[in-house]
């Protein structure tokens, strides 16, 4: 096993259980639609640090869970 | 050697609060797949107090009844998360890097497949 | 040679016993540490002797002189054992004083322990996140989940002498020297030298003990096989002292190995493999590390090069990348840093009791103790790809199979040409059961596909279909399928074989995202989907049981062969088709019916090369094969899919992005004579590269090659001639078959 | 003594200066690179790298070692194929030896999907000067005799490309080759420094705020894998970039008698054996971002079993030891390279898995750019503002790990 995440209706499992998904975030400065567009579909944060992300549960109830997780040692917060 | 066997299971997605509150047959099993989606295995179907309710029958997955003794040989093997200690229980995840779905009484358990995966399943895990 | 052992004998001291050294020469410490007793063990190489068990018939070789062990010729498939999983609240390694210790104390807090041992045989290779400990024993492989804390008590290892000559063969730690004596190893003569170690030997009075002495072993003197060692004393005065064995006591160095590579993690280390390092002398001369041949003389022409640190030593010299793993060398680097870093600045004058102030080990990185891949492979499989309710019939049809879009299909049966010909003549089967099945109920249903997808959804009426294009946030095109009304509040939708994985993602994803009150289920396992197509399809599902007529593009509800099926009038081959959608137990059965059913009409099975011949004859696009990450509907010439008067949809604000650039490429069809040319073959105009080929066939229908391809604007438009495999082609408009497409809506 | 231990590179520290012409921050292999080629080819060597750790210690000491240019699309295979130029005469031109070995690389299909992959790679790839032929099965067994061509049944070889030039050679060796050139010719390397923050005049960068204080330059080029989001942030610039872990192993030595460098996209998985004897062994990134060293046993369990399920003889090897980089990908799978829109920063980043085989090429035109202030031609498509404008550089090519 490796890193764990904790899926609310099947319990903790595998990493590898699981589909990852992003929330992108565009800052509130970029105020132009299309530079707006350009940065929710290309731009990421990539913290080095707690983000906030989505997993889908494919090898469980197939359904998304989020989590917090710390990029710099996969400790999950939620 | 048991073998993998389709099973006929009713699949409904509701809302939660409705399969909450659903009264289930005497006799059903009743898995909870999600919090909006049961998998059931009953002769005769609830009424579910969801009127957008998908409610349809579901050949989709197969499944064996193996001793308790059977199973844990499987899981010991093929699972790297934890079983629950308690009896009756619903679980789900990989065994066998495939999605597998398991209903666990005291002496015997039922391991639940799709039938997609089921030629695999049998393979890696010697039931074939 | 045939050796003699005692049971319970490890390899080394049978080796040992027999006067037989491993592996040439060098220091043994019969612990486990060092890699001077690797040899070559029924076939695997680098295996530790010192910490396997003697077997009859066991095969031992040492090391070729002049080269690495060659490649094992195995040829036999798959893992070599098995893996268990165990799971507990403590696992506890090293049982010795500390680890029994811990392994009681967990016990009486009413933990659950598992203990390992390398004494049983149970090698620690490594601890993982979440507390998982993979250990490597001869029966197998565990993998052991730790629930509380993982408890490190493996002790200290020994520090090796550094001195000319420590590459003999009759050097020894004080350990070693215990053990191979309580084995009843003769070990001849034996001169102890105490080098910052204190070394009691009482314990096995069978040694004949010369000499013991305080001090540095200046040398090692012989030629294989040591003859004397030259001792200098705390005084400076050296003494040669002739004898068989040498036991040189440096003192020692903790096994945390697991520990540190294990940082963040619930890692206790207890005993002695918490304790602090030893740090012996300088290295003046000898090797260093034996596992990469480097001397001290070495250490110190790198040094003089500028490398000054412990990472960048270790990857000039190669020191410490060996089987080792920098056990026996990286206590005399540390020393040799710290005293030459101090020589170089004095005020960086490292105190040898603070040892803060030497440079830290280097990183440590799984696997501690070494295991082959036949090994470390048991537990693990392949991605599994699933089978269609007819992948037995396929195989039983003797289809040549291949995965495609993450499935098993049928690439042909035997006469791709037949299949062909069947389709555009008679009538044909093939199995799609592959395609994403979604179905969606609920309140929110119409507003949500309605935001979802391009096209105008409210004008799709109960019991029609419509083709739809599937694009991203980036207004590319992921994927397409049908949207299929059922009633206001419910639809079905259908992706692709190679989308359905993601499809049901995609749907929850955004149905999430945007608190849309719907019910989604996948069904895309649960039917199958058969797929009847031809001239004559209608004559043969009218022999199965249709009653009704079905228009093009609608679906309903009938029973075929006795099989309830969900029956879609649509067409992918360019002739009349339905795809049948039914219970995925009983799809072997209705194939069978209609098989049977459409003998006299010249029914055949086709495969997915007849399919993907017949679409691009009619010019549909493949998504994933014709198109690329980039392609919007404006590139692929579809843009007839959208409607951008729509308030919104997925990808629409990228695709009002994207309209304001120049147009710089497009997905086009081509025609050229015969023979095809293979898809990705180049496009070139003028000399120059313009595209390349996405699909090509030979049509037989229509005696020519048809392709479609990417193709660059030269000059703001597309050229109407190419060069394709140095052949002339030229551009055409697709479909290239039955343009009008009455033959799809007869 | 071993025969690969380093002979002849000698390294020169200095005290840092409180001003420079060029920073660049970030002592791996594509920052020494261009601080090589600024003072080799320009003549420019008021120049400073600055390394917060020790040189090569971040994915150039961590990669897989592999050179080629069998790359999916023309604007790729042909800056990969300048880096493949610019690795094989590197020995020559620095006198330092980095153990260049030219090895030839297979891909392999195993269905029919992938046989249209190698197919159109060859046929891109001659187009635009590089050597890769399509091949059969039974030339695949001629070159990698150790083959098992069913694939243990599961994977049959049904055909592969073979890239003449695909190579290797010995990653720190390239680090200290380029870090010796530029430092003979007066460019400071400064070993644990670390960049805090940006020194600007408006929106324009005109130092690096340091862990030794401030530092001033007419141009900072960002050179960094791995955090290069937060460095970028610091000068005000938003990146496509997600990094993952790419993790990779080895096993003992062992006799050199396997030659090619092999791999299996559909496998994901692929194989040399170093100079050393050393099987080598990588697989996919892992799917989440991070910035974690760690390394798990999935991926070492798990890319065993493909990797003898191609190569059956690779069962009974011992590994030695497995290790981990962060790899930037960008969203289309291509480097990025150029300005920044912000004055006085620009970038090299978006390595992905391929920053090794870039290296040279990387160097010598981000040294152009910084010298000439023009965009080279080369690179002129791996833009930051190719995502605004609509220009994705998607290569399918590149999406194997290696």
């Amino acid at each position: 096993m490796s890193i764990q995440i904790s899926c609310p209706h099947c319990g903790k499992r595998p990493i590898e259980e699981f589909t990852y998904g992003e929330i992108p975030r565009v800052p509130d400065h970029i105020t132009d639609p299309d530079a707006r567009n350009v940065d929710r579909v290309f731009m990421y944060t990539n913290p080095a640090g707690v983000q906030t992300e989505r997993w889908f549960h494919l090898y469980g109830c197939r359904r998304w869970l989020t989590v917090r997780r710390d990029t710099r040692d996969n400790q999950m917060s939620e | 050697m048991p073998e993998l066997k389709s099973l006929p299971f009713t699949r409904i997605v509701a809302t939660p609060m409705a399969l909450d509150a659903t009264i289930w047959p005497a006799e059903a099993l009743a898995f909870r797949a999600a919090n909006d989606e049961v998998l059931l295995l009953a002769s005769s179907l609830p009424t579910i107090a969801d009127p957008h309710a998908i409610i349809l029958p579901d050949s989709g997955f197969v499944g064996v009844w193996l001793s308790a003794e059977a199973l844990q040989a499987i899981f010991e093997q093929h699972c790297e998360w934890a079983l629950p200690a308690t009896r009756p229980v619903f679980v789900q995840g990989a065994v066998a890097g495939i999605a597998a779905k398991l209903w666990l009484e005291a002496e015997r358990g039922l391991l639940i497949v799709p039938a997609a995966y089921g030629h695999d399943f049998a393979e890696r895990t010697g039931l074939a | 040679m045939p050796v003699a052992f005692e049971a319970g004998d490890s390899v080394l001291v049978t080796l040992q016993r027999a006067g037989l050294h491993p592996n040439h020469g060098g220091c043994l410490c019969a612990a486990g540490d060092c890699p001077h007793c690797l040899a070559t063990v029924n076939g695997v190489a680098y295996v530790r002797t010192c910490q396997t068990l003697a077997q009859p018939g066991m095969i031992v070789e040492s090391f070729p002189t002049d080269d690495y062990p060659h490649l094992p010729p195995n040829t036999q498939r798959g893992p070599t054992v098995s893996a268990r999983n165990l799971h507990c609240d403590v696992v506890v390694i090293g049982m010795g004083e500390a680890g029994q210790a811990a392994a009681a104390a967990a016990t009486a807090a009413g933990k659950s322990v598992i203990t390992l041992d390398d004494k049983a045989g149970q090698e620690v290779v490594g601890i993982y996140p979440e507390l998982m400990v993979v250990a490597r024993t001869d029966t197998g492989m565990l993998h052991i989940h730790a629930h509380d804390e993982v408890v490190v008590a493996t002790g200290a290892a020994e520090i090796q002498p550094v001195a000319p000559g420590n590459h003999l063969r009759g050097i020894v730690t004080p350990r070693a020297a215990t053990h191979l004596a309580a084995k009843g190893v003769a070990l001849g003569r034996v001169v102890v030298v105490e080098s910052g170690g204190a070394v009691n030997l009482s314990t096995s009075p069978a040694l004949n003990i010369v000499a013991h002495r305080k001090g540095q072993v200046l040398q090692f003197e012989g030629l294989d096989t040591l003859k004397a060692v030259v001792i200098q004393d705390d005084n400076g005065l050296s003494q040669r002292i002739e004898c068989d064995t040498a036991v040189v006591g440096l003192g020692f160095t903790p096994r945390d190995l697991l520990v540190r590579m294990a940082a963040g993690l619930k890692v206790r280390a207890v005993g002695d493999a918490a304790r602090e390092a030893d740090l012996p002398p300088c290295p003046n001369a000898g090797m260093v590390c034996s596992c990469s041949s480097v001397s001290a003389a070495d250490l110190q022409r790198v040094w003089d090069q500028g490398f000054h640190e412990m990472e960048l030593v270790k990857r000039a010299t190669l020191a410490g990348t060996g089987p080792c793993q920098g056990v026996v060398c990286v206590p005399h680097m540390r020393s040799f840093l710290a005293t030459r870093t101090a020589a170089a600045d004095p005020s960086a004058m490292p105190d040898i009791t603070r040892l803060s102030k030497v440079q830290a080990p280097f990183t440590a990185r799984p696997v501690v103790r070494q295991l082959t891949l036949g090994e470390v492979a048991a537990g693990a499989h392949h991605h599994a790809t699933p089978r269609t309710g007819l992948d037995a019939e396929h195989r039983r049809l003797g289809a040549v199979m291949d995965r495609i879009g993450g499935w098993w299909r049928p690439w042909h049966y035997g006469n791709p040409l037949a299949e062909y010909w069947a389709v555009r003549e008679a009538v044909s089967i093939g199995d799609v059961s592959t395609l994403g099945k979604m179905i969606v109920s609920g309140p929110d249903t119409l507003a949500f596909l309605e935001r979802l997808y391009p096209t105008k959804v409210s004008s799709i009426a109960a019991g029609r279909s419509r083709y739809v294009l599937i694009l991203d946030e980036r207004g590319y095109v992921m994927d397409d399928g049908l949207i299929c009304k059922d009633s206001d509040t419910r639809y079905t939708l259908t992706f692709t074989s190679g989308g359905s994985s993601h499809a049901e993602m995609w749907l929850r994803d955004w149905a999430e995202g945007w608190n849309m009150d719907v019910r989604i289920l996948n069904q895309t396992m649960s039917l199958g989907a058969i797929n009847v197509t031809g001239p004559l399809a209608t004559q043969l599902l009218q022999r199965a049981g249709l009653t009704q007529p079905y228009k093009f593009m609608q679906h309903g509800h009938a029973s075929i062969a006795n099989v309830p099926c969900r029956v879609y009038r649509l067409s992918f081959t360019g002739e009349v088709s339905y795809e049948l959608h039914h219970p995925v137990d009983q799809s072997a059965k209705l194939w069978r019916t209609l098989m049977t059913l459409g003998a006299d009409l010249g029914i055949r099975p086709h495969g997915l090369q007849t399919l993907l011949q017949l679409r691009l004859e009619k010019g549909h696009v493949i998504v994933g094969q014709d198109t690329d990450f980039d392609s919007t509907p404006r590139r692929i010439g579809m843009e007839w899919a959208l409607r951008m008067d729509k308030v919104d949809f997925l990808g629409k604000p990228a695709i009002e992005r994207t309209n304001k650039t120049v147009l710089d490429k497009q997905l086009v069809g081509f025609e050229m004579s015969a023979p095809a040319t293979f898809e990705g073959a180049n496009i070139m105009y003028e000399g120059e590269y313009v595209g390349y080929v996405t699909s090509s066939t030979h049509s037989p229908l229509l005696g020519k090659v048809v392709m479609l391809g990417w193709l660059k604007l030269v000059n703001g438009a597309l050229p109407s001639e190419v060069m394709i495999d140095g052949r002339l082609a030229r551009r055409v408009d697709v479909p290239f078959y039955d343009k009008e497409g009455g033959r799809a809506r007869a | 003594m071993n025969e690969f231990q380093e002979q002849k590179i000698n390294l020169t520290w200095r005290e840092p200066k409180r001003s420079y012409d060029v920073v660049i921050v970030g002592g791996g292999g594509h920052g020494l690179a261009a601080a090589y080629y600024l003072a080799t080819r320009h003549g420019i060597t008021n120049v400073a790298v600055l390394e917060r750790n020790y040189i090569g210690s971040g994915n150039s000491g961590r990669n897989t070692t592999i050179i080629r240019a069998n790359y999916g699309i023309p604007e790729s295979v042909k800056f990969y194929q300048r880096s493949v130029d610019l690795y094989q005469s590197l020995e020559a031109e620095t006198d330092r030896w980095i153990m260049h070995k030219q090895k030839g690389l297979i891909n392999i299909a195993h269905n029919e999907a992938g046989l249209r992959t190698e197919r159109a790679r060859a046929a891109v790839n001659v187009a635009f000067g590089s050597k890769t032929d399509f091949i059969t099965s039974a030339e695949v067994k001629k070159l990698c005799p150790q083959i098992d061509l069913s694939g243990g049944g599961e994977y049959p070889v049904l055909g592969a490309s073979y890239h003449h030039s695909g190579s290797t050679a010995r990653h720190d060796r390239v680090v200290w080759a380029y870090a010796e050139g530029a430092m003979r010719r007066g460019v400071d390397v400064h070993q644990r420094i670390s960049v805090t923050g940006m020194l600007k005049e408006g929106h324009k960068v005109t130092g690096v705020q340091t862990t030794a204080g401030p530092i001033s330059a007419k141009v900072v080029m960002s050179a960094v894998g791995g955090q290069v989001t937060q460095l970028a942030d610091m000068a005000g610039v938003r990146l496509p970039i997600r990094s993952h872990p790419l993790q990779a192993f080895v096993t003992n030595h062992y006799s050199l008698s396997f030659e090619p460098i092999l791999a299996s996209p559909a496998l994901l998985f692929y194989v040399s054996q170093t100079a050393r004897g050393e099987m080598l062994m990588g697989a996919e990134i892992d799917r989440q971002p991070s910035y974690s060293y760690g390394t798990g046993h999935h991926l070492l369990q798990t890319t065993s079993y493909r990797a003898i399920t191609l190569l059956p003889f690779l069962r009974d090897l011992r590994i030695l030891r497995q290790w981990t980089g962060v790899c930037d990908m960008s969203p289309d799978y291509s480097p990025i390279m150029g300005f920044t829109g912000v004055e006085g920063f620009v970038i090299t980043s978006g390595w992905g898995t391929w920053g090794f085989k870039g290296i040279p090429a990387s160097g010598e035109q981000m040294a152009e750019l910084i010298a000439t202030g023009k965009i080279p031609e080369l690179i002129a498509p791996f833009a930051l503002d190719r995502f605004a404008r609509d220009r994705t550089m998607a290569d399918r090519g590149s999406a194997g790990t290696h």
